[in-house]
């Protein structure tokens, strides 16, 4: 017997909340990116699997995966380059500390 | 010349003076103040002019309310919104009210040192919204022109004036606000049904009393919030709380206006577009706002009996003759709204007049409090002899215009003869003794009795005050030229209406004809 | 429907299971270390398990790609960083245990509601089990390379287009400015 | 006729004009020229006064059997109506025989003042403005007596107010002077308003202010009054014509102090002596009288009930104030009070009367204005003996006198004596006719009135002789203050003579009867008849009251100590007035301004107030309450996001 596939959305379900978790919870800029990478991959894994267990001939949901990791990947790289920049200026890279923008 | 083009012009020439204020440098205080002098005098003498004007062409046959009415299209197509123009003889007389008091402003306003210019071009704003508004019988344009009149009065308190300044206008100017909201919804209301079912809609009030298309139900809805909107501005209890600290804020001749002319706006209002248009509500509800107005009138007299600051005490002193205004017009017959009109006209006056002579006397002593004053009589007599006429003006004294307002209030309330009506006639009538102690109070307090704190030294009187440890001199005079022209100004106005106040009184009563068969 | 156990003991479910607990055992530890530098460690894993799903699935181009860009390239550039910034790799981040709190109740709710739903939708699947024949390397190609319908030309230009404003923007917000130097 | 037509203006206009000129250019002459001005000015118009009475009393006034009333002017003012021409206020003239005569005194006894301040007020600063002030109170008065309709009356009736208080606070540094000028005006205004709801309510119904109109009799009744308002209820409880009829009267109490409203006149001597004399002795104090006078047909057939409480109301205060002058120290005082009983007198004789002339019927309401007419001159000139002397002496007290008697200041004395004589009933002095009518009259109607009033008349006589034995003869001090007293200037003492004549000679009368019997409430001839008991017992009562004060003030002694100490508390009581002032002054500081209007000054800066406040503050509050949810918190956006997301997925979801 094979698993069903809700195993598979369960796995990715905890994945994404653990991700949100972490970009709610987390005080460091990095911290909440490496977050953010687990939700983009809690919903890639979600493409991946409803391709394959709902539409096995068709390859939508592994080319967007695809995609969501170019993306992502191009994402993470932005943002390192602010997360450097915002300490250079400030000497710090918790969220609490960008606050210019308010008021 | 056309009649849109010559009742333009009250609109008109404030504009022009503001072009021209705007051209002169504003170093050049003297051009200004003497350019102000004479674009005011323009309009004085355009409002004399329409007053006669009108007067000869008042036939009391004629069956239309409204002369000299033009119109011009404004924004065509479905809205149907016009610049529409004319005159009944209820709006010569407040437009008559504003030229005096602008004119009496000007000259009360001359000492303004600081940032001459921009005081006189928002006074002039002030001015465009409130001739406008007298002039206008288009709902829209009215209610345009009434926020142009409301806005510069946050400038105008906000950097002209003194103590809690900020605060003051903030407050004024939201709850002025807060009411125009009111009135904005009640307008909206009054517009989608100023038509039988399939014809345009119109603003023009003409066209939609005569059209008389609102129901009942409707009327029920709308009536309370334009008569509050309006009622807002004439400090109808309990909306009148702008109105102390407003005026103990402002700047002298801003007090003047807004007291003088401003206050009459919601009156005005009140009648030409709550109580005409929605006639049937207004029978229905008069009842809530006659308890409200009368409220207003006795407890606006009381409050103003144990008031320290002199402004104060006018402006409670308004809100219990703005709520005799509400109060007369509520009433709803021709005696009494010809009353109301005239007690809009004397209040406009003898307190314009009494704020005037008032930033007069804080402008020497630099204190308003009645505590700290006495014996001025001795120092500036010409003031204080002004201010006793002031204050026998508002407490009624026949020969000054009060008198004629108040009695054409009381004779044409009496004429409702069940118990509630009396009820609050009698206690309106118990304001006029009310009235007599508060203006004796100050008379007694600050004009007569001993000199206090005020010293001689070598023919000359001095003020003398402490301030943090320091004392201070300030010197005191009598009035100066400008002052004097002001004061009698009003009190000429004044004295005018209260000697015979006939000829007034039968224009006004004139227009006034409709409304006992509207409320019958 | 009786329950069997066993015939759920297959090594592809097993595998699945490992996988499962590595993804979610060292996601979990990386959202809540207090280091950064072993949260991004333990990110490496997870992604590292999640490559491993995609095998199991068999998208073996899938999973190489997870490995190189994620695996190979973001994490390092995430352990840059945090060299880059100075200390940050040993100091511990100290977050409020309400904060935590919140966090971690939004997320209960939203799993609660997530399994939910997802239970209570019946999907039916077309296929049986993960297993299907490979994806074809020429197919992924032509997909990716083609203009016809479901294929993506387009989006892969936009995403070359993306990565190129990218690396640019990456050096123009990186690069230290005239001044500070 | 035509000339009287022609004339009758000048009595309005001119004080009026002389008003102007001396408030406006005042200032700008010299005192003399002002004083002398004014004086002219109102010779002018005694003279045209005299002239209009005269030729109305023996000229064209009679026709037939009655006295005419004269329109002679009446111009419209202002219309309170489009559709009622009866309510318009009209300024006019109505000449009858109460304005006629009301003409005669007002204008005696203000060119008296007149002539007698030119002296008094000598060398005083803002002399131009007390000319001005008297042209006004002139102007106010006479347009009070000639009014055609009752709101003419009350506009005139204000204007009295206001002279009267500017005049009382001429002195306006002294503080009691303000005080004293505050008082008066809120107090009389307070009756005013009484007044003025008496006139609306009276109006409402009638439909008319004219006097003509609402005095107009037919059979038993007034014909208006009763077709209009019999069976009228106002309030739904009280009937509309007695209650119209006494709110009137109350706006006459006012003016003329009858009690509760009297407190105001004794202040009142804060005044200028002269002002007091022509104000609040002679004519604007009778106003009262005169309005009541005016109505009396309207109160005599209409409003019974209410005649007859003014009657007590008048026996009552002319008891009380009598009373109160015993004791008084002040001789001003006790003239004011002296001239609260005398007025009181005067209510009392309307209440009695009745209303034909035939069997003197009328004999109340005649002897009522005859009295007005002879207490003015003799008040007067007792006032402005008492300015002679506070002049002479420099104080109001009369411990400062004594022994003036002596002091060469013989033509005081003389008036003064006459004028006390007159007040006290003595034959063949004045008073003596005029108040012995008013007991005739109330002998014939009220026995109780009568009694209280022959007691009065006693007191009266006692309290009047107590005071100028004290002036005169008792010797107490012969070091006066300043100087030795002298007597005063000639244009002091002139007016003094002038008005003692009227005084001395109004006995001719009896036998050529030219005022009194003329004033009628039918404005028909009154016989007048002597009825000698009552004027035998009323001659003895006065001597008793005169003896009383021979005994004990005739020179210096402590009998007068004594007494007061074994009646201690009597005489305390009456010496505080019976403490009414005390009671008005609580009620008017303690509860009026400490209790209502803080009250409500509170109640407005805090709740009203407050509530407008506080929407301000819940506006501001709530926007940054607001603000912080936009706080650019990237954490906090995303945890709105997730419950977001979840809210609205549990509404999805749960709805399919």
């Amino acid at each position: 017997m094979n698993l069903p596939i809700e195993a598979y959305l369960v796995v990715s379900t905890l994945l994404f909340f653990i991700g949100v978790f972490g970009f709610i919870a987390r005080k460091n800029l990095i911290g909440i990116l490496m977050s953010v990478e687990l939700i983009l991959n809690a919903v890639n894994i979600n493409f991946v699997v409803f391709n394959r267990f709902l539409y096995p001939n068709e390859l939508e949901g592994m080319i967007y995966s695809l995609f969501v990791i170019v993306v992502a990947a191009a994402e993470s790289a932005v943002a390192i380059a602010i997360i450097i920049n915002v300490y250079r200026k400030l000497k710090n890279i918790s969220v609490e500390s960008i606050e210019s923008l308010r008021n | 010349m056309s009649n849109l083009l010559f009742l333009s012009l009250f609109v008109a020439v404030p504009l022009v003076m503001m072009v021209i204020l705007f051209l002169l440098p504003s170093d050049n205080k003297k051009a200004i103040r003497y350019t102000m002098a004479g674009g005011a005098a323009v309009i004085l003498a355009l409002a004399g002019y329409l007053t006669v004007d009108f007067l000869g062409e008042y036939n009391p046959e004629n069956p239309d309310q409204f002369l000299f009415t033009d119109s011009a299209e404004w924004y065509s197509g479905a809205l149907n919104i016009h610049y529409s123009v004319g005159v009944d003889g209820v709006s010569v007389a407040m437009i008559l009210l504003s030229a005096i008091v602008v004119i009496t402003g000007v000259f009360a306003s001359w000492s303004i040192e600081e940032k001459t210019k921009e005081y006189f071009l928002w006074f002039l704003m002030l001015s465009i919204g409130v001739f406008g508004f007298f002039i206008s019988i288009d709902l829209f344009t009215m209610f345009l022109f009434y926020e142009v009149a409301l806005i510069p009065m946050y400038l105008l308190i906000g950097l002209w004036g003194s103590g809690n300044k900020e605060y003051a206008a903030m407050k004024l100017t939201l709850m002025l606000m807060g009411g125009s909201a009111f009135l904005m919804l009640g307008i909206f209301g009054i517009y989608h049904y100023s038509a039988p079912q399939g014809q345009d809609l119109t603003f023009n009030i003409i066209e939609i009393a005569k059209n008389h298309s609102m129901d009942i139900e409707e009327q029920r809805l709308f009536f309370p919030l334009t008569f509050v909107g309006f009622g807002v501005l004439g400090a109808m209890f309990p909306f009148h709380t702008w109105s102390p600290d407003g005026h103990a804020s402002a700047p002298t001749a801003v007090s003047m206006l807004h007291a003088g002319v401003l206050m009459k706006l919601g009156g005005y209002g009140c009648f030409r577009v709550a109580m005409t248009l929605m006639p049937d509500a207004c029978k229905e509800q008069a009842w809530i706002f006659i308890v409200l107005t009368g409220i207003s009138v006795v407890y606006g007299a009381f409050s103003a009996c144990v008031q320290n600051d002199l402004k104060y005490i006018n402006a409670y002193s308004s809100v219990s003759h703005c709520g005799l205004v509400l109060f007369a017009l509520l009433m709803m017959n021709q005696e009494a709204m010809t009353g109301a009109v005239l007690q809009m006209l004397s209040h406009g006056l003898m307190t314009a007049l009494f704020f005037a002579l008032i930033g007069m006397i804080y402008g020497q002593t630099h204190t308003r409090d009645i505590r700290e004053l006495g014996g001025l009589m001795q120092v500036m007599p010409y003031l204080c002899v002004c201010y006793v006429i002031a204050g026998l003006a508002s407490l009624g004294l026949p020969g000054l215009s009060g008198f004629v307002a108040e009695m054409k209030i009381f004779v044409g309330s009496f004429k409702h003869a069940d118990t509630f009506h009396r009820f609050f006639v009698i206690a309106g009538c118990t304001s006029i003794v009310i009235t007599a102690v508060y203006i004796l109070r100050v008379v007694g307090k600050i004009l007569f009795g001993p000199l206090y704190k005020v010293d001689k030294i070598q023919d000359t009187y001095f003020y003398v005050s402490e301030h943090n440890g320091e004392v201070h001199h300030n010197k005191l005079r009598d009035a100066v030229w400008f002052e004097k022209v002001a004061t009698i100004g009003l009190i000429v106005s004044i004295a005018a209406i209260g000697l015979c106040p006939g000829w007034i009184s039968n224009m006004i009563a004139g227009s006034l004809k409709f409304v006992n068969e509207l409320f019958k | 429907m009786d329950f069997d156990f066993i015939d759920y003991l297959t090594g592809q479910n097993i595998m699945f299971v490992v996988l499962s607990a590595i993804v979610l055992g060292c996601g979990l530890m990386s959202v809540l270390s207090t280091k950064i530098l072993r949260a991004a460690t333990y990110l490496f894993f997870t992604l590292f398990g999640i490559a491993g799903l995609y095998l199991l699935m068999n998208y073996e181009f899938l999973a190489a790609v997870q490995l190189s860009v994620y695996a190979g390239a973001v994490v390092v550039l995430l352990i840059f960083a945090i060299f880059l910034v100075k200390n940050l790799g040993h100091e511990t981040e100290k977050v409020s245990c309400s904060k935590k709190g919140i966090a971690a109740l939004a997320s209960v709710l939203g799993i609660v509601m997530t399994l939910v739903i997802v239970f209570n939708e019946g999907i039916v699947p077309a296929v049986v089990g993960p297993t299907a024949p490979q994806v074809d390397m020429q197919l992924i190609g032509d997909t990716l390379l083609g203009s016809g319908k479901h294929q993506y030309l387009l989006i892969f230009e936009a995403s070359s287009v993306l990565l190129l404003a990218c690396i640019i923007g990456a050096i123009v917000v990186a690069t230290k400015s005239k001044e500070e130097k | 006729m035509d000339t009287v037509k022609l004339l009758a203006p000048i009595v309005l206009a001119l004080p009026f004009l002389m008003f102007f000129v001396l408030g406006l250019l005042g200032n700008k002459m010299k005192p003399n020229v002002a004083g002398i001005l004014g004086t002219c000015g109102l010779s002018i118009v005694a003279i045209v006064s005299y002239f209009i009475a005269i030729s109305y009393f023996w000229g064209f006034g009679r026709v037939g059997e009655e006295y005419s009333q004269e329109i002679l002017f009446n111009l419209d003012w202002l219309k309170m109506s489009e559709t009622l021409p009866g309510l318009t206020i009209k300024i006019g003239f109505l000449l009858d025989p109460i304005s006629a005569m009301m003409l005669v005194v007002i204008s005696t006894v203000s060119l008296m003042v007149h002539i007698y301040s030119m002296g008094y007020m000598h060398g005083e600063e803002g002399f131009q403005r007390y000319y001005a002030v008297l042209s006004l109170f002139t102007f106010a008065m006479m347009g009070l007596v000639i009014a055609t309709n009752i709101f003419q009356m009350y506009i005139f009736w204000e204007l009295v107010g206001v002279s009267s208080f500017l005049l009382i606070s001429f002195y306006f540094i002294k503080p009691s002077a303000v005080a004293a000028a505050k008082k008066a005006f809120i107090v009389t205004r307070f009756a005013d308003m009484f007044f003025l709801i008496g006139i609306l309510i009276l109006s409402y119904y009638t439909e008319t202010f004219q006097f003509l109109d609402l005095t107009a009799v037919s059979g038993d009744h007034a014909t208006l009054v009763h077709d209009r308002m019999c069976g009228e209820e106002f309030f739904g409880f009280l009937p509309a014509i007695s209650t119209a009829m006494f709110l009137i009267f109350l706006g006459g109490a006012g003016k003329s102090a009858m009690f509760p409203f009297h407190i105001w006149l004794p202040d009142a001597m804060e005044g200028p002596t002269p002002a007091s004399a022509l104000i609040h002795a002679a004519t604007m104090v009778v106003a009262g009288v005169f309005l009541v006078a005016r109505m009396f047909p309207v109160y005599f057939f209409e409003a019974a009930d209410v005649l007859t409480l003014i009657g007590y109301i008048g026996a009552f205060t002319s008891l009380f104030a009598a009373v109160i002058a015993c004791v008084q120290t002040d001789i001003k005082r006790v003239l004011a009070f002296s001239t609260i009983s005398q007025i009181a007198y005067m209510f009392v004789a309307l209440g009695v009367s009745g209303y034909t002339s035939e069997h003197e019927a009328c004999l109340g309401y005649t002897s009522s204005m005859w009295h007005l007419f002879t207490h003015a001159m003799f008040k007067a000139c007792l006032f402005m003996g008492a300015g002679c002397i506070i002049h002479a002496v420099h104080s109001n007290e009369m411990s400062a006198m004594g022994n003036l008697a002596k002091k060469h200041m013989t033509i005081t004395h003389i008036t003064f004596l006459v004028s006390c004589l007159a007040i006290a009933g003595i034959p063949p002095f004045s008073g003596f006719f005029s108040k012995d009518e008013i007991l005739v009259a109330a002998a014939n109607k009220d026995t109780v009135l009568y009694v209280c009033q022959a007691f009065v008349a006693g007191l009266t006589a006692f309290y009047m002789f107590r005071l100028y034995f004290r002036i005169f003869w008792w010797n107490e001090n012969e070091s006066y203050k300043h100087h030795a007293p002298h007597e005063a200037p000639k244009n002091m003492t002139v007016p003094l003579i002038v008005l003692s004549i009227f005084t001395c000679f109004m006995w001719i009368e009896k036998f050529f009867p030219f005022f009194p019997d003329k004033i009628t409430a039918d404005r028909k001839t009154l016989d007048l008849e002597f009825d000698s008991v009552i004027a035998g017992a009323s001659v003895l009562v006065a001597l008793v009251g005169i003896g009383l004060a021979y005994w004990l003030y005739k020179e210096k002694n402590d009998k007068p100590d004594a007494i007061a100490s074994k009646v201690k508390c009597l005489y305390i009581s009456a010496s505080h007035r019976f403490y009414i002032d005390e009671i008005y002054l609580f009620v008017t500081r303690n509860i009026i301004f400490g209790g209502i209007c803080k009250a409500i000054a509170w109640f407005d800066r805090h709740v009203i107030d407050g509530f407008m406040d506080m929407l301000g503050w819940t506006a501001r509050e709530s926007a940054s309450g607001i603000r912080d949810v936009q706080s650019g918190n990237l954490q906090k956006y995303a945890l709105g996001y997730i419950l977001g997301v979840i809210i609205i997925a549990f509404f999805v979801f749960c709805s399919l």
